[in-house]
């Protein structure tokens, strides 16, 4: 395949339009009215076919909620199994992986002998949400959930998530869970 | 101070009786976003020195990937040029990559050079925007963020995030493209390349922009290549260089896209050599798509990457190697590898040595902005102080490449 | 002059070759390697100059652009190459140069002891490795004899020590110091 | 009651009524209505340009008329900001600057005519605050004072930025004033008269517009009037990215919205200018006076008729105005600025010379007949 050199006009003599400003500053006038004129019109539109006909791009963010992919990395969760309790086991993987050292755990176990975290706590305060807890977790418990709001509060001692409030029942989680079996479990990445 | 003053022995100031005005155009100043301070002596208006102090954005990015594991390092470098982030991930793996001396596979290949050419627009639309911006052409502006934006929901579908892709790992990716790609990529892209001609018709013919960008901050061919200019503002002085056509990475070699190549060196010439890029890029994207081989996207070598999850949920020792790839680290073999990327705005490389263990022993990033900035008085000294806004803004300092 | 094998694909470039034979007679090659395609020269610090001036002027090796300069702090590793522990060697400074027209690269090493971390400034030869050799003595205190200002470029002047020496320490904690006017 | 009625019709003190009726309506026009306006118009106007929505939030009880209520917020935040005076600035000049700044764009006004002559009830109405004769140079004179203002502001308040803005103000707005001057020699040459009114007069017969005969000097005085008030793409004086803000980067609280609104109050009579020197003033083309007046006369009756025709002569005036104001507000969002030295060798070395051959070009016009005697 060709890679070629390609050279740059620089314009170099202006044209004698150009050299009067005039006309060239009304061909720029033009484009932004141009883009005014539909952006007004799309207003119109909207009012009577409803927002998808709007041409301005920004969203009227309070009133509006913003379309989240999938792969979006949001406030990182843990998941709450069907019984109740959580499914983490307190393997200390994400502890270790997790680049600014953010999460702490202290495991205990219970009567049955099943692992659990008796204190998870997740400093907000120092999470860049880059996802490595959720890449490395064995048992899929901790998850990048897509909540983006309220996450910064006036006080770090708020930001500092315990257990109890990381803990979201599965079924809330269960896009996000959906996404990660398509990237870490599919055959398409590995064999 | 005029030549033939100095002949005569005249001295202006002291016969007036003026003296030159020093100022500090600090840190905190609307043109030097925060990163670097120019301590400027102006006589008048003209700038008689200029030292440029840099240093505001040090993050120890060196210092901290001596501490972290190699596949814990893809985060820093997302905050390097933090305009295309992905690029800088991309340069690090394929350093790792060169220093193991494994090779990544064909789709890995074609995702890495597609997303590297989308960060790179990104770059130039960041840089382009608010070039145009500080020179008052505020709607231009907008148009460039409204494209980046655009741009940058594709690759957050993509990566996650909008700024940190954190995307890349050794030896490949984190997932594939998401489902319904490559309609969003048409869709956007059409807007986008209307958004271009918009920003085009509005700049490049207007003689206002074309008397403040021509003939200022220019630099001959023979001091670029003395000062170590690399990218775009080596391409506008004449000197074809590109990483991806001199030596050809990834998926470069099969691509067919122009290098724009100016002639004088000026500022003109830097704006008109990224705004041609932004163009190539969307071909290279687009051409990658269509050539985008199925497969997988990860080595096959289990010792270089991320066991699958079903296999370290179910079987007894990829769980045990997970566990001790995660809390050890790669073990990457002792050596040293340098890899050159072209990142938004020049030979961006990565020198990485290593003793063997799971962490870095040194993690160099060759940052292009830092040489540009350095020629930044050679550049600037004698012309006017309005001079040094656009020609601080093409030669693109990003502070976290900068000062890393 | 030893000779390490060459991983990464085998036979010696041109560029090595060239290198090899102008600069070995000279004396003043310490080591060469090509690992994983990098050809590699390893110099005493004293004929810096001189083998950069050659590279730079030779006529087949026209290495015109200086791409990168860096510094690495060998101390508790120095088994890692063969030349370091006789020298008594720890840091090694260490240039990237790129030919434009050859298209061709080379890396230059020059290993230093602690006591006297002295090599020659290269600004003579390629005006751009200003700041990079300020650089290389900001963080790891290797001085460059003969540079115009070698001062700190990343860090404070009242910055004390070179923080990417591996014995400072990384949660060490620099004095305080008052506004500086 | 009677005896206020009989104080009311002497002569002087009806005249004075009327002149401080019509300050009240220049002084509402341009303060109360145009400068919130025009903080409006510039916020939506260029959101609409570039794509977004602009101002839409400042609501009372939720109902934010679509960010008209913007200007309002913003008198009332910045009536609470700090009032703030550098340390080491000249504490008196530092207040004193924006007075000086925005009184000369106020005091314009009195010369420009929104209207024509009207009787109503058997007084002689004339629209314009101050008839007088050499309104032309009054305007010119006022507009210099201004300078003062703007240089003030940037010596006195201590800081590097605002004295470099304050020099380009000073040395830019005494160029443009020069040229401005002489764009319209051309026109007075035409209209034989100084006075705005006569010249508006002669404007009846929309083919003596100043626009038709004139419209290279249009362009020029368009030009050198958005240079004299330092606006895109003339702003070196306070162009955000040189010089952080120019002369008012000191400037906090009632002190920069007052020069804000010298900014918007100059805009606006610069339109008045052109609307009164190249547009009919008040005159809808093609349609004469007198036909109005009888028009309206017979239907209503005749004073009533004169006031509703008065009326539409203020209502067409304030029509150009707006499209003006709109002109100019689309050059401020797509042109990028000049360097300071452009824009003194366009002034000095582009414009003034055009202006000469436009002065010369008129001369010879009207001695060859060419150009019609209004």
């Amino acid at each position: 395949m060709a890679i070629n050199i390609k050279k740059v006009d620089r314009n170099v003599s202006m044209t004698f339009l150009e050299r009067m400003y005039i006309p060239y500053m009304l061909h720029g006038m033009w484009v932004a009215i141009r883009h005014a004129a539909i952006n007004m019109l799309g207003f119109f539109e909207e009012i009577l076919a409803g927002k998808s006909k709007r041409q301005v791009m920004t969203l009227f963010y309070p009133e509006e909620y913003p379309d989240i992919p999938p792969a979006y990395r949001g406030k990182p969760t843990l998941v709450r199994r069907d019984d109740g309790l959580e499914a983490c086991v307190a393997c200390g993987l994400c502890e270790a992986a997790c680049p600014p050292l953010c999460i702490s755990i202290i495991g205990g176990e219970r009567e049955n002998g099943e692992r659990y975290p008796v204190t998870y706590t997740l400093d907000g305060t120092r999470c860049i949400y880059c996802g490595f807890c959720e890449e490395v977790c064995p048992k899929e418990a901790i998850v990048m959930s897509d909540r983006f709001q309220g996450l910064c509060e006036y006080d770090r001692e708020k930001m500092i998530y315990d257990k109890e409030s990381l803990l979201v029942p599965r079924e809330k989680l269960q896009k996000r869970l959906d996404t990660i079996r398509n990237k870490y479990f599919s055959e398409k990445r590995y064999r | 101070m005029r030549e033939e003053d100095k002949e005569r022995g005249y001295d202006f100031h002291k016969a007036s009786h003026t003296e030159t005005m020093t100022i500090n155009m600090g840190p905190s100043h609307p043109a030097t976003h925060g990163t670097v301070k120019f301590f400027l002596t102006l006589d008048g208006e003209t700038i008689e020195d200029i030292d440029v102090e840099i240093g505001y954005l040090h993050r120890a990015f060196e210092k901290e990937c001596e501490a972290q594991k190699w596949n814990g390092v893809f985060p820093y470098t997302d905050r390097l040029d933090y305009t295309a982030s992905v690029l800088n991930n991309v340069g690090y793996a394929m350093a790792a990559e060169k220093l193991i001396g494994i090779e990544v596979p064909e789709r890995c290949k074609y995702l890495r050079t597609m997303i590297s050419e989308m960060a790179r627009m990104s770059g130039h639309y960041t840089n382009v925007g608010a070039g145009a911006l500080e020179l008052g052409a505020l709607t231009a502006f907008i148009y460039f963020i409204e494209a980046r934006e655009l741009l940058w929901d594709l690759i957050e579908s993509i990566c996650g995030a909008r700024l940190t892709h954190n995307y890349v790992r050794i030896g490949g990716l984190t997932n594939d493209l998401p489902d319904g790609f490559r309609e969003n990529v048409k869709r956007v892209f059409a807007k986008n390349r209307k958004l271009w001609d918009d920003f085009d018709i509005m700049l490049t013919k207007n003689r206002i922009f074309l008397d403040r960008m021509r003939d200022t901050g220019g630099i001959s061919q023979k001091d670029a290549i003395a000062w170590g200019f690399t990218g775009p503002c080596l391409r506008a002085a004449g000197v074809p260089y590109d990483v991806r056509r001199a030596q050809p990475y990834l998926m470069y070699d099969r691509m067919n896209f122009d290098i724009p190549v100016g002639s004088t060196g000026d500022n003109f010439d830097r704006y008109l050599v990224r705004m041609e890029e932004i163009k190539q890029s969307m071909s290279i994207v687009e051409q990658c798509l269509e050539q985008m081989p199925e497969g997988p996207i990860n080595v096959d070598d289990a010792r270089w990457r991320m066991p699958s999850k079903d296999d370290s949920s179910t079987k007894m020792e990829p769980l045990i190697f997970h566990f001790k790839q995660i809390i050890e680290g790669q073990s990457i073999p002792a050596g040293e590898a340098y890899q050159a990327v072209e990142g938004a705005n020049g030979e961006l490389g990565f020198y990485l040595v290593s003793n063997g263990g799971g962490k870095p022993w040194k993690c160099r990033v060759r940052p292009p902005s830092f040489a540009l900035t350095s020629a930044l008085p050679l550049l600037v000294k004698g012309s006017m102080l309005a001079d040094l806004i656009p020609t601080f803004d093409m030669i693109n300092l990003i502070g976290g490449e900068c000062d890393r | 002059m030893s000779e390490e094998k060459n991983s990464g694909q085998g036979g010696v470039s041109d560029v090595m070759a060239r290198a090899k034979a102008v600069l070995g007679p000279m004396g003043v090659l310490i080591h060469t390697h090509c690992q994983h395609g990098d050809d590699t020269l390893v110099v005493q610090a004293e004929d810096i100059l001189k083998v950069m001036e050659f590279l730079r002027e030779d006529k087949s090796l026209r290495f015109d652009m200086m791409m990168d300069l860096t510094a690495v702090d060998y101390l508790g590793a120095e088994e890692m190459h063969p030349y370091l522990k006789p020298m008594k060697a720890r840091f090694e400074v260490v240039y990237h140069l790129y030919s434009i027209e050859k298209n061709h690269r080379i890396r230059v090493k020059v290993p230093l002891t602690e006591e006297s971390p002295f090599v020659d400034s290269i600004t003579g030869i390629w005006v751009g490795a200003d700041w990079f050799e300020r650089e290389a003595w900001d963080l790891y205190g290797v001085v460059f004899r003969g540079h115009p200002n070698l001062k700190r470029i990343l860090l404070y002047e009242e910055f004390e020590g070179h923080p990417l020496r591996k014995d400072y320490g990384k949660m060490k904690r620099q004095p305080l110091i008052g506004p500086v006017n | 009651m009677d005896s206020i009625v009989s104080l009311i019709t002497q002569p002087l003190v009806l005249e004075l009524l009327i002149t401080l009726v019509k300050i009240g309506f220049i002084l509402g026009l341009t303060i109360g209505f145009f400068a919130p306006m025009l903080a409006w118009v510039e916020r939506k106007q260029s959101a609409i340009m570039q794509d977004r929505v602009g101002a839409n939030r400042a609501g009372v009880f939720g109902i934010t008329v679509i960010g008209l209520l913007h200007s309002l917020a913003d008198a009332i935040k910045l009536i609470f900001k700090e009032d703030f005076i550098p340390r080491g600035a000249e504490r008196g000049l530092h207040t004193l600057a924006p007075v000086i700044a925005i009184i000369p764009s106020l005091v314009v006004f009195a010369v420009i005519p929104f209207g024509g002559q009207y009787t109503l009830w058997g007084h002689e109405v004339n629209l314009v605050i101050a008839d007088l004769d050499v309104g032309l140079l009054y305007v010119f004179a006022i507009g210099s004072l201004a300078t003062y203002g703007v240089v003030i502001a940037g010596w006195s308040s201590n800081n590097n930025w605002s004295l470099l803005g304050g020099l380009r103000a000073s040395a830019q707005m005494f160029s443009y004033e020069v040229t401005m001057g002489l764009t319209v020699i051309g026109l007075v040459m035409f209209y034989q008269s100084l006075s705005l009114v006569d010249i508006v007069a002669k404007q009846e017969n929309f083919w003596h517009w100043g626009i038709i005969w004139h419209f290279p000097a249009f362009v020029l005085f368009l030009g050198c009037a958005v240079a004299e008030n330092k606006r895109v793409p003339f702003d070196a004086p306070e162009a955000e990215a040189e010089l952080v803000a120019g002369y008012f980067t000191e400037y906090s609280g009632m002190k920069f919205v007052m020069f804000w609104t010298a900014e918007f109050l100059e805009m606006v009579s610069i339109s008045g200018m052109c609307v009164a020197l190249f547009l009919g003033g008040h005159h809808i083309p093609f349609v004469t006076q007198k036909f109005l007046l009888t028009a309206f006369g017979d239907l209503l009756g005749q004073d009533i008729g004169a006031v509703v025709v008065m009326l539409i002569g203020v209502g067409v005036f304030i029509t150009k105005l707006v499209i003006l104001l709109v002109l100019q507000m689309t050059i401020r969002w797509t042109m990028p600025r000049f360097r300071y030295d452009q824009i003194m060798k366009l002034g000095w070395k582009m414009i003034l010379p055009l202006s000469l051959c436009w002065i010369f070009l008129v001369g010879v016009g009207i001695l060859t007949g060419v150009m019609p005697r209004p």
